[in-house]
């Protein structure tokens, strides 16, 4: 009978790109606040959960772009309050992840998330040469990506006193196997690390 | 041989211009079994109706076939015309020359061929017409109210003041429903009590209304006119006409640690108990469930105390039989709880409430005496936070309908709250606010503007308790959506509005249809807001949707006028439209094998059970007969019969076949 | 009973005593462990943040190693990488294109048949079912009981009864003698991935926490996710300077609580490994009631 | 196909809501193809499925049912009752050999005039891509002429 109908308009903003790619719809939403009510990091961002929805639900373009660009998508912990409590169940973890894959590949990173940016990548850096996480490559690896050189300093000796930390890496033996996953894995969305 | 008569009308222009209708008549005039056939400028005019009357006389015509406009429009003329001319109306059938071909197609041969087409339709349907008559049934003038709360009492008030009989059934010990436990109402914030309980007295006393309380419908059959209503009257454990009212079993009662349904479990009553000082009627029930002389078989207290020796330990529950021609459903609503809120604590705060609640809180019969306490410790609350939409329009977690009066009355509790505590802070959580209503968005400035309610839209994500205080943690989407911390006393939580417990319960044995939040369907959302589909029945109030107390009694009349329009009648007549099932002669008697597939399929339950005996009495076999006093006409079952033993007058098997086999 | 076991990256380095204090309990409890052969990082955030597939290949890697060792049941001890493979689980059986795509990456069948289970799945059925008998030494504290968000939501992968206010490790705790505190911030976030990158933002969540926690007169703060336990006792000098005063908390595994339940060692149980010294003077045992109790049961 | 195919379509809709809704079209003078012959019904619910066999043995190319949009029913369900048994009826279709793109199931509310002109109009261009449908016309059946009534 009736074909069902694009509510995204011509479905060529990243509202579009999110229902194809996702399912998610962000019409869903109507902006009652619950999840910026209940982020614990709402009061840092720049765009509040509720608001990097609103910019996705005009479709328009500079406003797509402001949501690409934000340093929220950078600040969400995945925590997940606010889909457990979304009233309209939108699940704007998933959709955080979306942006952050899409800033990456559009080179839209908000400065300020440099860090952290830096910190995912030297995390999966270390994974991928050793196939597990080797905790003092990736505190190497993050403070040659960022200059934090003396963060931490004083916190790594008492780990090692209470054997927390492993000064040598233990790879496993498919490391191989999971160099070539990454590699699989590298093309289009995200970055490598 | 049918004798058949095609009248084709030019309608002016409207037909003329596009559909040559002189060829039309010509071409139909060679029709089998027509022997009359014209065309003229205006049939539905006086001079075209008298040509369709002469030819019916003069050429003794058995069927007749206006090609014209619509059959919406003119089949009642037309029908009228030839009862006049001594035909049965039933005969005549129209055929849409206008809106379904001149109108929507140029002038051209495929035009004209199109209407000789369905003028043929309908030749070959009207010569397998059989005269039909109009279906009569007696009308009992006593109506049925199931609810006692404002909208029933409206609709029994309404009805017994027309002159007709009312039986009113109230499943509670006392009629006044929800209303009786409001504080003020909006938009005027008069008394909710002061101008319900005259009409709760006016109730008890008029000459036409029989009142059952702490009773319940226990069966319903019958169709509209006629229907016979089971009642269960529910054992009170009190000689209602010895009891005198006095009160003093209720103040002897050793057992007063239940909670009151009464004061939304706020107060504590008796186990024999009168749920409020104004009930109607004024006579105590025993909770059985709660009685320590019916859990553990001994005490009597109330018996010894009663003056007038009217407790009735031993009384049963008793089924009264009435009937009835028209039912008002009043069934009406019930306040979600907060327990099905986790980030709200799930109900585990006493200072967190329903709107319901606070009502108590607020009413001078109340618990606390109208003084503004929070139910944890009794402190006056300096902060008291209100939130909108807690459980309505929430898919996750409640029901995604808008409870609509809450907007409303939450902007009362705030107001409410203000005046009763001075120095007292208010705020509202808000999505929206919808006060379209008279006087309405006023109010809920009011609220603002004089009362100093602060607003902040955005929803609440969590309530956490903090050294005996609630903290709030919502958000301002009105400013860039900053998360906001309220530290409250109380917070009050605008729960949804929801269907009466038993709703889809009483929907069965009405044999009404229901949404899938269980609240009654209209028969028509916007042309039938208080009938049902099924005939004979009407909703008023709150159990067809959630409806403030104004919309309540609006609607209430609507029914009652139903009904009284409906008593106006001594018996019912309706368009013969109806299914029926054949009858031959024996052995065989019905062509019905009795699958009952049509019952399953009726929307209306017309279909009932036959049992065919002998004369002997013997049972031959079980058939399927349509009540023609509660069919429709929608003629579902006929499409589903596997023995084809089940026809709908109007539109039979052979009718329908031999249109479809007329396009050949 | 014997479960597979993938311990995860932080097991073997940082929460170096949560795989200690589970391993050590698990004889008592009946229990035994075979760890997934050759198991690789989850990926954790940083995969699902930077790179969608990357993010269900690594955990689909590790859920093929448990099926090809024939294990039926998967003990996950950390709640992140816990939530990664059930995810990913659930996520393939959703869509076998997907499934279809990622074993081509991993270059190995995923099926899906591997159940997942949790340190409270694991344990939970024990609270009412022989886990009392078996208490030498009750931990009779006034304890927190902090699950953290992965072991609470998102809701279908979690499963628990109460999203808002689980229960589980609150009877397991009574269970051995402790009393939980009815407290706010129980499923509230603790900062997460951010440790190294953000501590400033660790330091003010974590920080509301054992402020709570402290309040409301809790001895100890219980865990069961290596992520929240570093960022509560690692990152302990930062919510110091944070809150602007000294807290002193202890925060511990619930392995480590029933380990100290159980009678054991408090080497053996790694609460010598912590920041924030766990001592708890030892409660006097139940005298032979405890384990003869524990003969009967078994 | 053969030049100057003029389908034929019969429509069989209920009198509530397609019935209107054509009547609507009407009346705001939409124009549509004349190819269509419309019998009313009360509603979709009546509509035996036999029927469908019996137009396209009659000569029918394409058939529309079209009726209430489901929830607007004037009874309530009729018409869900007439898309279930559609949806059986089309396997029907299927193996006694006719194209269930022949058969066009509608919702047009009274309220949808143009919706209709526009239902007719695509339904007549699709049927005549398809072409006659000759294989079914007027097979010899013998008995289910029409008794001619007297």
């Amino acid at each position: 009978m009736s074909s069902s109908h694009d509510r995204d308009g011509d479905g060529t903003g990243l509202a579009g790109r999110l229902r194809r790619e996702t399912g998610i719809s962000v019409a869903q939403c109507y902006q009652c606040g619950k999840c910026s009510a209940g982020c614990p990091l709402a009061s840092e961002m720049d765009y509040p959960p509720s608001q990097i929805l609103r910019l996705l639900q005009m479709g328009f373009r500079e406003l797509d772009e402001q949501a690409l660009g934000a340093h929220s998508i950078w600040l969400c912990l995945t925590c997940e309050t606010c889909h457990t409590r979304c009233p309209k169940e939108v699940d704007l973890p998933r959709v955080m992840d979306f942006l952050r894959h899409r800033a990456l590949s559009e080179g839209r990173v908000h400065p300020a998330a440099r860090d952290i940016v830096a910190f995912h990548k030297a995390f999966l850096s270390a994974v991928r040469s050793q196939g597990r996480l080797y905790e003092v490559g990736l505190i190497m690896n993050y403070k040659m990506r960022t200059g934090h050189l003396l963060q931490d300093l004083m916190a790594a000796p008492k780990l090692l006193v209470r054997g927390k930390l492993n000064p040598l890496p233990h790879p496993i033996e498919g490391k191989a196997g999971v160099r070539e996953i990454f590699d699989r894995t590298a093309d289009g969305e995200g970055a490598r690390p | 041989m049918a004798r058949i008569g095609v009248f084709v009308c030019h309608c002016g222009e409207n037909i003329g211009a596009t559909v040559d209708c002189a060829e039309v008549a010509q071409a139909c005039g060679q029709m089998p079994g027509v022997v009359h056939s014209i065309d003229y400028k205006y049939m539905c005019s006086d001079p075209g109706q008298n040509l369709i009357k002469e030819a019916i006389r003069e050429k003794r015509l058995t069927g007749v076939v206006v090609a014209a406009c619509s059959p919406r429009m003119h089949e009642p003329t037309f029908r009228r015309a030839c009862a006049e001319a001594g035909l049965n109306p039933f005969l005549c059938e129209m055929t849409n020359l206008r809106e379904h071909c001149s109108w929507v197609h140029e002038r051209t041969p495929a035009t004209t061929a199109k209407a000789i087409d369905l003028v043929r339709v309908l030749v070959e349907k009207v010569k397998r017409n059989r005269p039909l008559h109009p279906i009569r049934v007696p009308v009992t003038k006593t109506a049925l109210v199931i609810g006692g709360g404002i909208g029933g009492i409206q609709a029994a008030l309404d009805i017994a003041n027309a002159g007709h009989k009312v039986v009113m059934v109230e499943r509670e010990p006392s009629i006044g429903g929800h209303m009786a436990q409001l504080s003020e109402t909006f938009p005027t914030l008069d008394c909710s009590q002061c101008i319900l309980t005259p009409r709760m007295v006016e109730v008890a006393q008029h000459p036409n209304i029989t009142l059952y309380t702490y009773a319940e419908l226990e069966s319903l059959e019958g169709f509209i006119g006629n229907f016979v209503a089971r009642i269960r009257k529910k054992a009170r454990s009190i000689d209602e006409k010895a009891c005198t009212g006095c009160g003093l079993c209720t103040q002897k009662c050793p057992n007063r640690k239940i909670p009151s349904a009464f004061n939304a479990g706020l107060g504590m009553r008796p186990a024999i108990y009168v749920p409020f000082p104004q009930a109607v009627p004024n006579k105590p029930v025993i909770d059985r469930e709660r009685c320590t002389y019916f859990t553990k078989g001994k005490c009597r207290l109330c018996e010894k105390v009663c003056p007038a020796g009217a407790i009735r330990y031993d009384q049963q529950d008793e089924i009264i039989s009435v009937r009835v021609g028209a039912v008002v459903a009043a069934t009406g609503y019930q306040v979600k709880e907060t327990d099905f809120f986790p980030e709200y604590g799930y109900g585990r705060y006493p200072d967190v409430i329903t709107g319901l609640q606070f009502e108590r809180l607020a009413s001078a019969s109340g618990p606390t005496l109208g003084e503004m306490k929070r139910p944890s410790d009794g402190r006056v609350p300096e902060t008291v936070v209100f939130i909108q939409c807690a459980g309505s329009r929430d898919p996750a977690k409640g029901i995604d309908y808008c409870s609509k009066i809450c907007c409303m009355y939450t902007a009362k509790h705030a107001m409410l709250y203000r005046h009763k505590v001075h120095h007292g802070r208010a705020y509202v959580f808000y999505m929206d606010i919808r006060a379209g209503g008279k006087m309405y968005e006023e109010f809920v400035r009011r609220a603002i503007e004089e009362d100093g309610v602060r607003y902040i839209r955005g929803r609440v994500s969590r309530i956490y308790e903090r050294d005996g205080r609630l903290v709030v943690q919502g958000a301002d989407t009105l400013l860039g959506a900053r998360p906001v911390e309220i530290e409250a006393d109380m917070v009050v939580l605008a729960t949804a509005m929801a269907a009466s417990p038993g709703a889809e319960e009483l929907a069965q044995k009405l044999k009404v249809s229901y949404d899938p939040y269980y609240f009654l369907s209209e028969a028509h959302p916007k042309l039938r807001p208080v009938e049902t589909a099924t005939a004979g029945i009407m909703v008023a109030g709150a159990c067809q949707a959630p409806k403030d107390i104004p919309e309540t009694v609006a609607q209430a009349s609507g029914a009652a006028a139903k009904v009284v329009g409906l008593f106006s009648q001594d018996e019912l007549s309706r368009e013969p439209v109806v299914a029926v099932v054949n009858r031959t002669a024996p052995p065989v008697w019905s062509t019905c094998v009795g699958c009952f597939l049509c019952e399953k399929a009726c929307p209306y339950q017309a279909i009932e059970r036959e049992e065919i005996r002998t004369r002997d009495g013997k049972l031959v076999k079980t058939v399927a007969r349509v009540n023609t006093g509660v069919c429709q006409g929608c003629g579902t079952c006929v499409a589903l019969c596997r023995s084809k033993s089940i026809d709908l007058q109007g539109y039979t098997n052979e009718q329908v076949y031999a249109e479809v086999m007329a396009l050949a | 009973m014997k479960y597979g076991l993938f311990p995860g990256c932080s097991l073997m380095g940082s929460s170096r005593e949560y795989g200690e204090s589970l391993r050590a309990i698990a004889p008592s409890l009946g229990i035994e462990f075979q760890e997934v052969p050759d198991w690789n990082c989850c990926g954790a955030t940083a995969a699902h943040t930077l790179n969608r597939k990357l993010s269900l290949a690594l955990p689909a890697r590790v859920l093929a190693l448990a099926e090809a060792a024939g294990l039926g049941e998967l003990v996950v001890p950390c709640s992140a990488c816990f939530t990664r493979l059930r995810m990913t689980q659930k996520e393939l059986a959703a869509d076998e294109s997907l499934r279809e795509q990622v074993a081509a990456i991993i270059e190995m069948p995923c099926t899906g048949s591997v159940k997942i289970l949790n340190v409270l799945d694991l344990l939970a059925p024990l609270a009412s079912n022989g886990l009392g008998a078996k208490v030498v030494r009750p931990f009779a504290r006034r304890v927190a009981c902090y699950y953290g968000c992965y072991l609470a939501r998102p809701a279908e992968i979690a499963r628990v009864d109460r999203v808002e206010d689980p229960q589980a490790m609150d009877a397991l705790m009574r269970t051995i003698g402790a009393e939980p505190v009815d407290w706010a911030f129980k499923v509230e976030c603790c900062g997460a991935g951010f440790s190294v990158s953000r501590t400033d933002l660790v330091a003010k969540l974590s920080g509301r926490i054992l402020d709570d926690a402290a309040r409301r007169g809790a001895e100890a703060v219980i865990v069961a996710c290596p992520m929240c336990h570093s960022n509560l006792d690692l990152r302990r000098p930062a919510i110091e300077r944070h809150l602007g005063r000294t807290c002193r908390i202890p925060v511990i595994y619930i392995t480590q609580a029933l380990g100290l339940a159980l009678g054991l060692d408090r080497e053996a149980l790694g609460l010598h490994r912590h920041l924030v010294p766990a001592h708890f003077p030892e409660g006097p045992e139940v005298a032979a009631a405890g384990p003869a109790a524990a003969r009967k049961d078994s | 196909m053969a030049d100057g195919f003029e389908p034929r379509l019969t429509a069989f809709v209920c009198n509530w809501c397609t019935y209107a809704g054509a009547d609507l079209t009407g009346t705001s003078r939409i124009r549509y193809a004349p190819n269509v012959r419309i019998i009313r019904f009360p509603c979709t619910g009546r509509i035996d499925f036999m029927l469908i066999l019996k137009a396209f043995e009659q000569g029918a190319d394409g058939v529309i049912v079209s009726g209430c949009h489901p929830g607007d029913c004037h009874y309530t369900a009729g018409n869900y009752h007439a898309r279930r048994r559609w949806m059986v009826f089309r396997r029907l279709l299927d193996f006694v050999g006719i194209d269930v793109e022949r058969v066009q199931f509608a919702w047009v509310s009274a309220a949808e005039g143009a919706k209709w002109a526009q239902l007719v109009n695509e339904v007549t261009e699709k049927i005549r891509a398809l072409g006659p449908l000759e294989e079914f016309r007027r097979l010899p059946m013998p008995g289910v002429q029409p008794i001619e009534v007297m």
